[in-house]
């Protein structure tokens, strides 16, 4: 049987539903050396931001019980190293961009998102208005990132969408009362999509040293030991947006990616799990078609929230 | 270039207490890999440990290669209980191996502890490529920990021991040793150790106008260049980066790039 | 060495500063069968209600990577059940109990205290504000939690310090932007210390019958997959506090118990960690006293909040 | 009174495609051990699966007991990788046994698929304390998944086969093979397998009059009645619980006590 894996979010047309989470794929490169990442729905680059980022200093991660903690601090080349050194490959390669964008105010993610337009170094926006490692999050009380203020989520979103036509996603946190509120404010505020979650504030000590683990201090975790986290707040946002959710965190396999869309995800992310398993996504489209062959699912697409209460 | 494989375990035996030598069949990595290169190692199946374990490669053999190890968590613990036999999933090689240049006068290794492990391999190549078999200084806490020597011993080189309770060798830290061989301009040294080891080694050759390459250790996800976690500091952009990634920029620096007060 | 391990929570001396999390633990007597549970720092029992409970409809359970999900929805004796049946065998251990509870008011709590106080059923009280599985939070939209709300926990600490003189503790969700909020809110209302942290929303859906795999869907995610971001919530807390904090969340050994008192915390529970090991806070009061002995420290108490940045 | 020990695995051998017999030494659990009771066991060190696993007692030795377990998950699969002489962590003996009354006019088992697994133990003792070899009702998907025939045999219990596919005895349901079978008041019907299979069963015999005692599953946290996750539905009020602990208050039950509507 023939199966439909190719889907729309928000305009951008994916061949399958899988994309990789960003910062977890570089720009693509090094992990086309273990499969042609060509075959993925869209590879979605590393967060890039105007000028090129050194991040944290190190110790940057360390790994926790079936996830890691990182505090890179969005070290990236910058936009223009990309679009000269890290776009070609990937448009040689025929793939589909997913261009992450960080800046610091909202005319900065403005300005990338009109020159990844310009320049064809995209075909949709994912801004990452949630990192939890660039905004001071270890000493600022009440709300440090862009995503939690559900006001600045609308006047970011906005100021994005007045620069490009591209397809735009809007990246939110886990660390809310209700992912719902940033969700609906982005969605108000013209996004064409909203990508669910990054990763969660966490922390690790060393006890024998007394010191934290991480220079950081604090750090995101990541990894199947906060799915149950993610999916819970893909399924939140699903019952209340019109528009598509990016699913990720934790997914590892098919399984775990059908989670995420019978709870409303229309595409979903493989994430760290590339690290332990570089083709992780790759298996992962295998096995959604897998999946649609043996439940005689012509297109995938009616599995999306098919979730049965 | 890197690939992923299951690999069977051919042997796999512990060569000092906590210390492991363990043996894959892997002709292709066998094929590709150079001394000082590294492979990433899953533990288990499953999400426990979630990472893989960066390990050194010891020796190439014509159908496989070897690693040394030793156990310190949970991690090292697992793969010490895995059996002859039995399936082990690698991913390798990676990095950037040892430079291995002609032209100098003196070729010195200088290990600390389990750093000894990625020096058979190297020393071997030295013999066999350049005909120099290297100076070695091998250095542990006490003396049932000195691994290797006779491997080096075989190669024809100079073994040189230095232990902290003084059980074998000076009592002197690897440093020190490698002062009293007076390196030089001429010389090179390859280091591999506790930080601080490494740190006191670029300080000797520096001063000597040595050069010095040294094989750093970083926690890793994915090892190879993608996740940015193993970066350390460098003195200078290194393709317009100040941070350098462990894992695809090294595990072997030039000690001269590397930011040494942070250590 | 002699190592002093007792520590003074808001009031409540604990010869250990090593408690088991509620509803880990039943009341006591199950795993009484494995070690003395005399020897713990308190017994902190399964949250009481004025009427007993039947909790949620099964299943309530499931494992996650690292962790588990659960929606038991407070089933429990309820007070006069607990006063009646349970808690002459703690008082005759010698047990030092800390009463956990929940009510649907303020009132409900109040009176909860007061009959805990009065029939001598527990030498502190923790408030349970952050159950995730009894308020509808599959449905209710901006935080159906009492502790999401800070104006609502000082209302809840007001009613129950008014009802007792016993040390009184507010249990708070990691559901939320800035813990130090709802923390700051129950300090200033009285409360003598701060129980961070109960579990984090989650849920599972089984792919094959595409169906949730909790009948309530959503539960709550506990284990160590959740450790990193309990320690960050304690280290928050313990910044902006002058109250003890008791400090939980997928502490599982001696090591993961000093990363939460290094951060801040005066006492540690074990959770979910003693379904695996049933002795397990055993096992981390001996790793405590272990720990100071190879450090050379003489008490406990020094290492409180002894992290260095 | 339970207790946990680490237990050396004294055999472990594949008795079907994916059902494997373990046998581990015990000896204590063996004394105090009763057909029907499950032990939790610890498949890994580490935190993953984060959860022992419950699995009933087979067998009860002189010495040890054995489980009988079909992989169906990463945590059954992990522990089929377990070879003979490793240590297994056992938690047990947990929950209430079959009731061993005598009185009855006839003993049937009914077992579904790996639901056979507490009945080699039970039949044990009802031909030893009773004298009495019960009926066994063998029901699977197909023949090479009919477990433990001879260990009834050898007890002198009258066997009967199903299968879904016909390929041996019956193709049947278990419940429509028990019917033929013409329970009535005065007989006492041993039930484990899915729980479809179990609600058919407790229909016939309530439908006849005779006693059933199932024995149920549940996803297990504690397997000591902490938890309170393991709960079904019960029609009575046990103990004023409306919701009773399939570990503790079972995981055997007299169907009448459960709220089959449920399944
Ligand atoms: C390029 C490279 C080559 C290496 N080669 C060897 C080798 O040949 N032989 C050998 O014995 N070891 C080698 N190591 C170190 C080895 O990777 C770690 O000892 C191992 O990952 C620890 O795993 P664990 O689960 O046992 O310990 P964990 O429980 O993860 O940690 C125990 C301790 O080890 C430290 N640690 C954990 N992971 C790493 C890591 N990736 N790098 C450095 N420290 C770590 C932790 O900070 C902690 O202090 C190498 C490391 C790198 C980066
Ligand atoms: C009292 C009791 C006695 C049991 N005795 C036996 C036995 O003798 N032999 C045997 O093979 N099995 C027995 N089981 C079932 C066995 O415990 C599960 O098959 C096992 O836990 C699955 O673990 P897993 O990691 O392989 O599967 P998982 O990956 O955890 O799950 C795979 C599938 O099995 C289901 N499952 C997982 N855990 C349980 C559980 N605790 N109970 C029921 N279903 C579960 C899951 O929902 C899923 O559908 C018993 C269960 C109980 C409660
Ligand atoms: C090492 C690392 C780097 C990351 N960098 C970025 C980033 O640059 N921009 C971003 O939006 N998200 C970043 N993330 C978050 C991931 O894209 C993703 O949202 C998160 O890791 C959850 O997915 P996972 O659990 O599958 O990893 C990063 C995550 C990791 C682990
Ligand atoms: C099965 C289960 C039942 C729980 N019941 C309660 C409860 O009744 N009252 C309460 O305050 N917390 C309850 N909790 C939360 C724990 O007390 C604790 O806050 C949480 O599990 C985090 O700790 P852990 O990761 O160590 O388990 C429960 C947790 C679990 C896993
Ligand atoms: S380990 Fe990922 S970049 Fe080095
Ligand atoms: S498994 Fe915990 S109460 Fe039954």
């Amino acid at each position: 049987m023939g199966v439909n894996l190719q889907v729309n979010v928000g305009g951008l047309i994916m061949k399958n539903p899988v994309t990789v989470a960003s910062g977890t794929f570089a720009y693509g490169q090094e992990y086309d050396q273990y499969f042609d990442i060509a075959q993925l729905g869209a590879v979605t680059v590393k967060s890039l931001s105007i000028q090129p980022r050194a991040g944290n200093r190190p110790p940057r991660l360390v790994e926790t019980p079936a996830g890691m903690l990182n505090a890179i601090g969005l070290q990236n080349v910058g936009i223009d190293a990309y679009l000269r050194d890290k776009l070609p490959y990937l448009r040689e390669k025929g793939c589909t961009i997913i261009g992450n964008i960080y800046g610091h105010a909202p005319e900065e993610y403005a300005e990338l998102a009109r020159r990844l337009e310009a320049e064809n170094g995209a075909d949709a926006i994912e801004a990452n208005l949630s990192c939890p490692n660039v905004h001071d999050a270890r000493t600022v009380r009440g709300g440090a990132l862009v995503a939690q203020a559900p006001e600045r989520v609308a006047e970011y979103t906005r100021a994005i969408k007045a620069a490009t036509k591209l397809p735009v996603f809007v990246k939110l946190t886990p660390n809310i009362i209700d992912i719902v509120e940033p969700a609906l404010a982005a969605q108000e505020a013209g996004a064409d999509g909203v990508a669910l979650i990054n990763t969660l504030l966490g922390m690790g000590i060393n006890p024998e040293t007394r010191r934290p683990i991480l220079r950081n201090i604090v750090g995101g975790l990541s990894g199947p030991a906060i799915r149950p986290v993610a999916l819970k707040m893909v399924w939140d946002a699903a019952k209340h947006l019109r528009i598509p959710i990016i699913g990720m965190g934790g997914i590892c396999s098919a399984a775990d990616a059908m989670q995420f869309i019978l709870a409303g995800a229309t595409a979903v992310a493989v994430g760290s799990y590339s690290f332990r398993q570089p083709d992780a996504a790759l298996r992962v489209i295998q096995g959604l078609e897998a999946y649609c062959q043996r439940h005689q699912v012509e297109d995938i697409r009616q599995l999306i929230g098919a979730m049965e209460a | 270039m890197p690939y992923i494989a299951d690999c069977r375990i051919t042997t796999h035996q512990e060569v000092a207490p906590e210390h492991y030598r363990l043996v894959v069949h892997a002709p292709q990595l066998a094929k590709e890999a150079q001394p000082g290169q590294f492979c990433m190692l899953q533990v288990r199946e499953g999400h426990y440990p979630f990472l893989r374990r960066p390990m050194s490669i010891e020796r190439i053999f014509a159908d496989g290669v070897s690693f040394l190890y030793k156990v310190v968590g949970e991690g090292t613990r697992m793969l010490s209980g895995m059996s002859q036999g039995q399936m082990l999933n690698v991913q390798g090689p990676l990095g950037k191996p040892f430079p291995r240049e002609s032209g100098f006068d003196r070729y010195i290794i200088t290990a600390g502890g389990i750093g000894i492990a990625p020096f058979p391999a190297l020393a071997d190549a030295l013999k066999r490529e350049l005909g120099k078999a290297p100076e070695v200084i091998i250095a542990a806490r006490t003396e049932r920990f000195l691994l290797c020597e006779k491997d080096f011993r075989q190669m024809g080189c100079k073994v040189h021991f230095a232990t902290d309770d003084g059980s074998a060798g000076e009592k002197a830290f690897a440093s020190e040793v490698l002062k009293r061989l007076s390196p030089a301009a001429g010389t090179v040294v390859y280091a591999c150790g506790p930080m601080p080891m490494m740190k006191a080694t670029h300080a000797v050759c520096a001063a000597a106008g040595a050069v010095c390459y040294a094989s750093l250790e970083a926690e890793m996800a994915c090892g190879d260049g993608v996740c940015l976690g193993c970066v350390v500091e460098a003195n200078v952009e290194v393709e317009t980066e100040r941070m350098v990634r462990v894992c695809k920029d090294g595990p072997v620096f030039d000690t001269q790039l590397i930011q040494w007060e942070s250590y």
